[in-house]
């Protein structure tokens, strides 16, 4: 009993809201004071909900996040996290940050092409990037560069692919 | 110091010993190669990922209701403390009101949750330093704990009972009778675990003053929770970035001084007793009304990202969340506490002895199943 | 020695044998109870009325498992380990007496032999750690070594100040001579010597660095399986069984303190129970011991040991000395030794523990959101540095 | 001469069998079982989080010392290895090990859903989808994770069919 084809379903695309923003006035005077302080660097200056969203290139990712650490008025001493996002064409790389004595918050964003994604590591500025940046080598096959041990952490020596990318199947299911 | 510089130039050989992945006090499946010099510890090299499960991929196959069950299953000690992490973040992306007996419910059993954690540890730590009574009268207290939840939520472990929006049901008529007994028990249970072990002459030899680790050296690691108030730093995340209805209740933070591991101990049983006082709070506070805001059943956040910040029990537990608008996470990251503090083991491990390194491991309270996710 | 005593020998050591496997079969039942009643617990329940065949039930399973051989290990020292370590403890018993006149043989020399003996423990365990080809186990056999070896000093001290007060080295001499009072009452100083050196020769709880499980799993016998193993585990209780039995004869009056109003046969009857019941009391109290304290590291258990208990093992030696050369009354040297014990664990309480203030962590109170920024103490290194 | 006897699961005859033909060797053979079964030494091997359920059901409130089964850290003196949680492609090696290591008579019981077919984490790229791919597995014990009563239920059927193996194998018991 073979069933016809059925014809692939004209739907109308739903129609996606966007979050809305909301930024508290530590987020506003925060966005104020990147654009003060990384006037030298190309970039952009963002809101995402409640965090200040700071969009860079990756070729500068490591002498702003040595910036934005060691600069008084931002003083961002805590890497909240560093987690890698695919969205198919570029993976986007994400600096969560947080100031304890201001404790103002803002996320460095720099986007890389998935083909060749390079960013400069920074585990010279926060020594715990350390794994995490491992961990986005392992599951999304980003190179940090100037990482000094970029073995496996998650994932054992001869794991093929990268698992946290879109491409990977998704159930894939191997007999072990 | 001279000592020691002598010893190393003679002509000797480092002897390699792999602690795990299966030893008695790696806490789960924890793997650390460790070079000694006799009983002095010369090198450390961690390995995880031997239970690597790939939870935040298959989060990105599930519901946004469905993906609670996993977020149950990361830190498997501390349950509720991670569902809350997950519906705060989506309720931050739909802009969610909670209700606030919701609300009160949750925190309740989050404290409870912190406390049953800390019991685990207390108990297990005292197994690591090589007494084996604290572990049971620990564990006496987990079972009580765990006895009032599975009252609540029809589960001991994996409640699956905070829901995106509030909770999964109202708490049962006895519940505030039950809890009053619990309280008290706790509180004296409590009393008695930190008689049996935090003053012992051995147990203090064997703590204080090891694996030491200052303030910028532990936020530089970004170390958090009680292993990063321990070294001297006020930062809880119930008070710097106050999340569901935390500014509403009094209580205190411990903080420690050196950053040894008796204050990492000592900060966690502090603990419990100003997660007891929150819970006295909330269970005054709490009013009748509705446990659940309206939200549909297959709940579709608007496109958005957003980050939230918890205090688990082990410390900053935070979720990055990316939606598309449709019904699953587009990516979904999870910040654990363990994961970060972990990596802080090769530097507080330095100098130590070979029996320290368990004492040290032990005090950093990992739980492998959100190291690895 | 003719056939006859040849005869009476080897049935006297048989007898020997059995009751000692008896003892062990009892004492591991003995202990699982009493530590599950220290836990809250039940212990044992389902093997017999109250567990009481499960050391049986575990005997029999352990002689029916399979023995391995590692592969890398050190064939004949790794078989010949469990033997070395079991035959000394065995061979100690042919001169402790369990009862009035009940001694294999009433050597004179018998706490001499005893000392003699007992060091052979460490060298089965130290074949143990280097035969099984492991690293966990060589530690676990090095750090016996120089455990016992530290430990044997000031063990071998407070047995000598013992023999000092009756002028013999017999045991049934040094338990007649408690017929009066218990040597407790003039040496308590030299009991605790005695105690907690037996408990580092034992390996016990708060000593059991050789074993170890949260660290060395096990230590010399991680790699024997089955009847190896157990050999092992026999030679671990006769040994806690042995230190409990000393414990009795050298302090506490062996069989006879107090006396009994009994003679003849039903006398000797009741001292071999009067005895045991002592012994069992010693060994609950090293039980509880172990299920209340941590474990010492390695370079504190040598510095209590070298530091503390062996200058203190000779102070009580010379002041025993003095009391008996000067003729004064025995209850001076009680005072004296009073005083040294309480000097000693006031010593203990501020040296050992810690030399940071015990209590470190502070609370600070919050309502609502904090506003300042946090608190970063500055960490006292100069307390740190030692 | 049986050609049969002397191959696989009926090894020869012992003298003792010969002496005292039947009625003393079945007797004994129970008897046997009877004191492995009072006396299951368990691996201490937590995988996850049924490990802590595990743990639960040693601690005073369910007290599995009462059955006589203990744990003990090194394979070595372990009879039952109790696999309590999530088996990772990664731990599948150490797992097969530790298995290897454990001296015969020896059996398993796969605690939890994960270990029994993957549990929640069905078809994730690097989970064993059950133990029973690496080592041969005694008893299954359902749940996510189990309770204590129900690991206690596990480990009685194991008991019972310890017995039932060595009623059923007669003289020749040999558990494997």
């Amino acid at each position: 009993m073979e069933q016809p084809p059925r014809p692939p379903r004209q739907r109308r695309e739903p129609e996606v809201p966007e979050a809305p923003v909301a930024l508290d006035e530590r987020g506003t005077a925060l966005s104020a004071l990147i654009r003060d302080v990384l006037k030298e660097f190309e970039v952009e200056v963002g809101a995402a909900v409640d965090e200040v969203v700071v969009t860079v290139k990756p070729e500068d990712v490591s002498a702003i996040c040595r910036i934005a650490k060691d600069d008084p008025s931002l003083d961002f001493k805590y890497l909240r996290c560093l987690s890698v996002v695919d969205y198919i064409e570029t993976l986007e790389v994400n600096y969560h940050l947080f100031s304890l004595d201001k404790r103002h918050k803002a996320v460095l964003k720099a986007s890389v092409p998935t083909e060749e994604p390079h960013v400069p590591s920074v585990i010279s500025v926060w020594r715990g990037a350390d794994w995490f940046e491992r961990e986005g080598h392992d599951l999304f096959g980003v190179v940090f560069d100037g990482h000094p041990n970029l073995t496996p952490l998650l994932l054992y020596e001869g794991f093929e692919g990268f698992p946290g990318r879109k491409s990977f199947p998704f159930h894939e299911y191997d007999e072990w | 110091m001279q000592v020691q510089q002598q010893a190393r130039t003679a002509d000797t050989i480092d002897l390699m010993i792999n602690m795990g992945p299966q030893h008695p006090s790696t806490h789960g499946v924890f793997r650390v190669v460790i070079w000694v010099d006799g009983e002095r510890i010369v090198k450390a090299e961690p390995h995880i990922g031997y239970l690597h499960r790939g939870s935040e991929k298959l989060c990105e196959g599930e519901l946004y209701s469905q993906v609670i069950t996993l977020f149950d299953r990361l830190d498997y000690v501390a349950n509720l403390n991670c569902e809350l992490a997950f519906c705060l973040a989506v309720e931050k992306l739909m802009a969610l009101e909670v209700p606030d007996r919701a609300s009160y419910i949750r925190v309740i059993l989050c404290e409870l949750n912190r406390i049953a954690s800390h019991m685990l540890f207390y108990g297990v730590y005292g197994l690591d330093v090589g007494a084996m009574t604290p572990i049971l009268y620990g564990f006496r207290e987990r079972e009580r704990i765990q006895g009032l939840f599975e009252s609540v939520t029809g589960a001991r472990m994996m409640h699956n009972f905070i829901r995106v929006g509030g909770v999964k049901e109202d708490l049962r008529d006895d519940f505030e009778p039950r809890m009053a007994v619990l309280l008290e028990e706790l509180k004296q249970g409590i009393e008695e675990c930190d008689d049996l072990l935090s003053q012992n002459e051995m147990f203090l030899a064997r703590t204080k003053g090891i694996g030491t680790i200052g303030p910028t050296e532990a936020i530089d690691f970004g170390v958090t929770g009680p292993s990063l108030r321990a070294s001297g730093v006020l930062e809880d995340v119930r008070i710097s970035e106050p999340y569901s209805i935390y500014e509403r209740f009094d209580f205190g933070v411990p903080v420690g001084t050196y950053g040894d591991c008796w204050d990492r101990y000592y900060v966690r049983v502090e603990e419990m007793r100003q997660s007891l006082k929150i819970i006295e709070q909330a269970m005054a506070q709490m009013e009748p009304g509705p446990v659940a805001a309206n939200v549909r059943r297959i709940a579709r956040p608007p496109k958005g990202e957003v980050y939230v910040r918890t205090e688990s029990p082990r410390g900053d537990f935070g979720v990055f969340l990316v939606s598309d608008g449709s019904d699953k996470p587009y990516r979904l990251k999870v910040r654990a506490p363990s994961f970060a503090n972990l990596q802080a083991l090769q530097y507080l491990l330095r100098d130590a002895y070979v029996a320290d390194a368990v004492v040290i491991l032990g005090s950093i309270d990992i739980i492998l199943g959100e190291v690895d996710r | 020695m003719t056939v006859v005593q040849g005869i009476y020998y080897a049935l006297g050591a048989l007898a020997l044998f059995v009751f000692l496997s008896f003892m062990v079969l009892v004492l591991t039942w003995v202990e699982r109870k009493a530590l599950a009643r220290i836990q809250m617990r039940m212990g044992p329940m389902r093997v017999g009325f109250h567990g009481t065949l499960q050391p049986l039930a575990d005997a029999m399973k352990l002689v029916l498992k399979e023995d391995i051989l590692p592969s890398w290990a050190d064939r004949r020292v790794y078989w010949l380990a469990p033997l070395a370590v079991f035959i000394p403890s065995l061979l100690l018993w042919a001169v402790i007496p369990v009862g009035r006149d009940l001694v294999l043989a009433n050597l004179e020399l018998g706490l001499f032999y005893i000392v003699a003996i007992s060091v052979l423990t460490v060298m089965g365990l130290l074949m143990a750690g280097w035969g099984s080809a492991n690293k966990y186990a060589m530690l676990g056999g090095l750090r016996a070594a120089g455990q016992l070896v530290s430990y044997e000093i000031p063990f071998i001290m407070a047995i000598l100040a013992v023999a000092m007060l009756v002028q013999s080295l017999n045991l049934e001499t040094i338990v007649d001579g408690q017929r009066n009072f218990a040597y407790i009452l003039v040496q308590p100083l030299g009991l605790f010597i005695f105690l907690t050196a037996g408990l580092a020769e034992l390996g016990r709880t708060p000593f059991d660095i050789h074993h170890a499980e949260s660290e060395l799993v096990g230590g010399p016998f991680i790699e024997y399986s089955g009847a190896h193993w157990a050999v092992f585990f026999l030679a671990e209780y006769i040994n806690t069984f042995t230190i409990g039995a000393l414990t009795v004869l050298l302090f506490l009056g062996g069989w006879r303190w107090p006396a009994m109003p009994f003679d003849g046969f039903a006398h000797s009857t009741l001292s071999v129970i009067w005895f045991l019941a002592k012994t069992y009391a010693v060994i609950l109290f090293i039980f509880w011991i172990r299920g209340t304290y941590p474990r010492l590291r390695i370079d504190q258990l040598m510095a209590f040991g070298w530091k503390l208990l062996v200058p203190l093992s000779f102070v009580n030696i010379v002041i025993t000395g003095i009391v008996l050369f000067y003729g004064w009354p025995l209850w001076t040297l009680t005072l004296i030794s009073l005083v040294l014990l309480g000097a000693t664990f006031y010593a203990i309480s501020r040296h050992q523990g810690t030399r940071l203030e015990r209590m470190t962590v502070t609370v600070h109170s919050f309502r609502g959101t904090r506003s300042e920024p946090p608190v970063v103490q500055p960490q006292p290194e100069a307390a740190l540095e030692d | 001469m049986d050609i049969t006897q002397g191959r696989g699961n009926t090894p020869a005859e012992s003298i003792f069998e010969r002496v005292l033909p039947n009625a003393v060797t079945a007797k004994s053979s129970e008897l046997f079982a009877h004191a492995r079964k009072s006396s299951l030494w368990t691996l201490s091997f937590g995988l996850a989080c049924c490990a802590i359920e595990m743990m639960s059901t040693h601690m005073s409130h369910h007290d599995l010392d009462r059955f006589g089964v203990v744990t003990w850290p090194s394979p070595r003196q372990a009879d039952v290895m109790i696999v309590a949680g999530t088996v990772v492609k990664k731990m599948a090696d150490p797992i097969k090990l530790l298995y290897e290591q454990m001296p015969d008579p020896k059996w398993v019981i796969a605690m939890g859903s994960c270990a029994t077919n993957g549990g929640p984490y069905y078809r994730s790229y690097s989970v064993v989808m059950g133990v029973d791919h690496l080592i041969p597995v005694d008893v299954y014990v359902p749940g996510c994770p189990p309770r204590p009563e129900a690991l206690m239920y596990g480990i009685m059927q194991l008991q019972e069919k310890i017995l039932k193996d060595a009623k059923e194998r007669g003289a020749t018991s040999q558990a494997s």
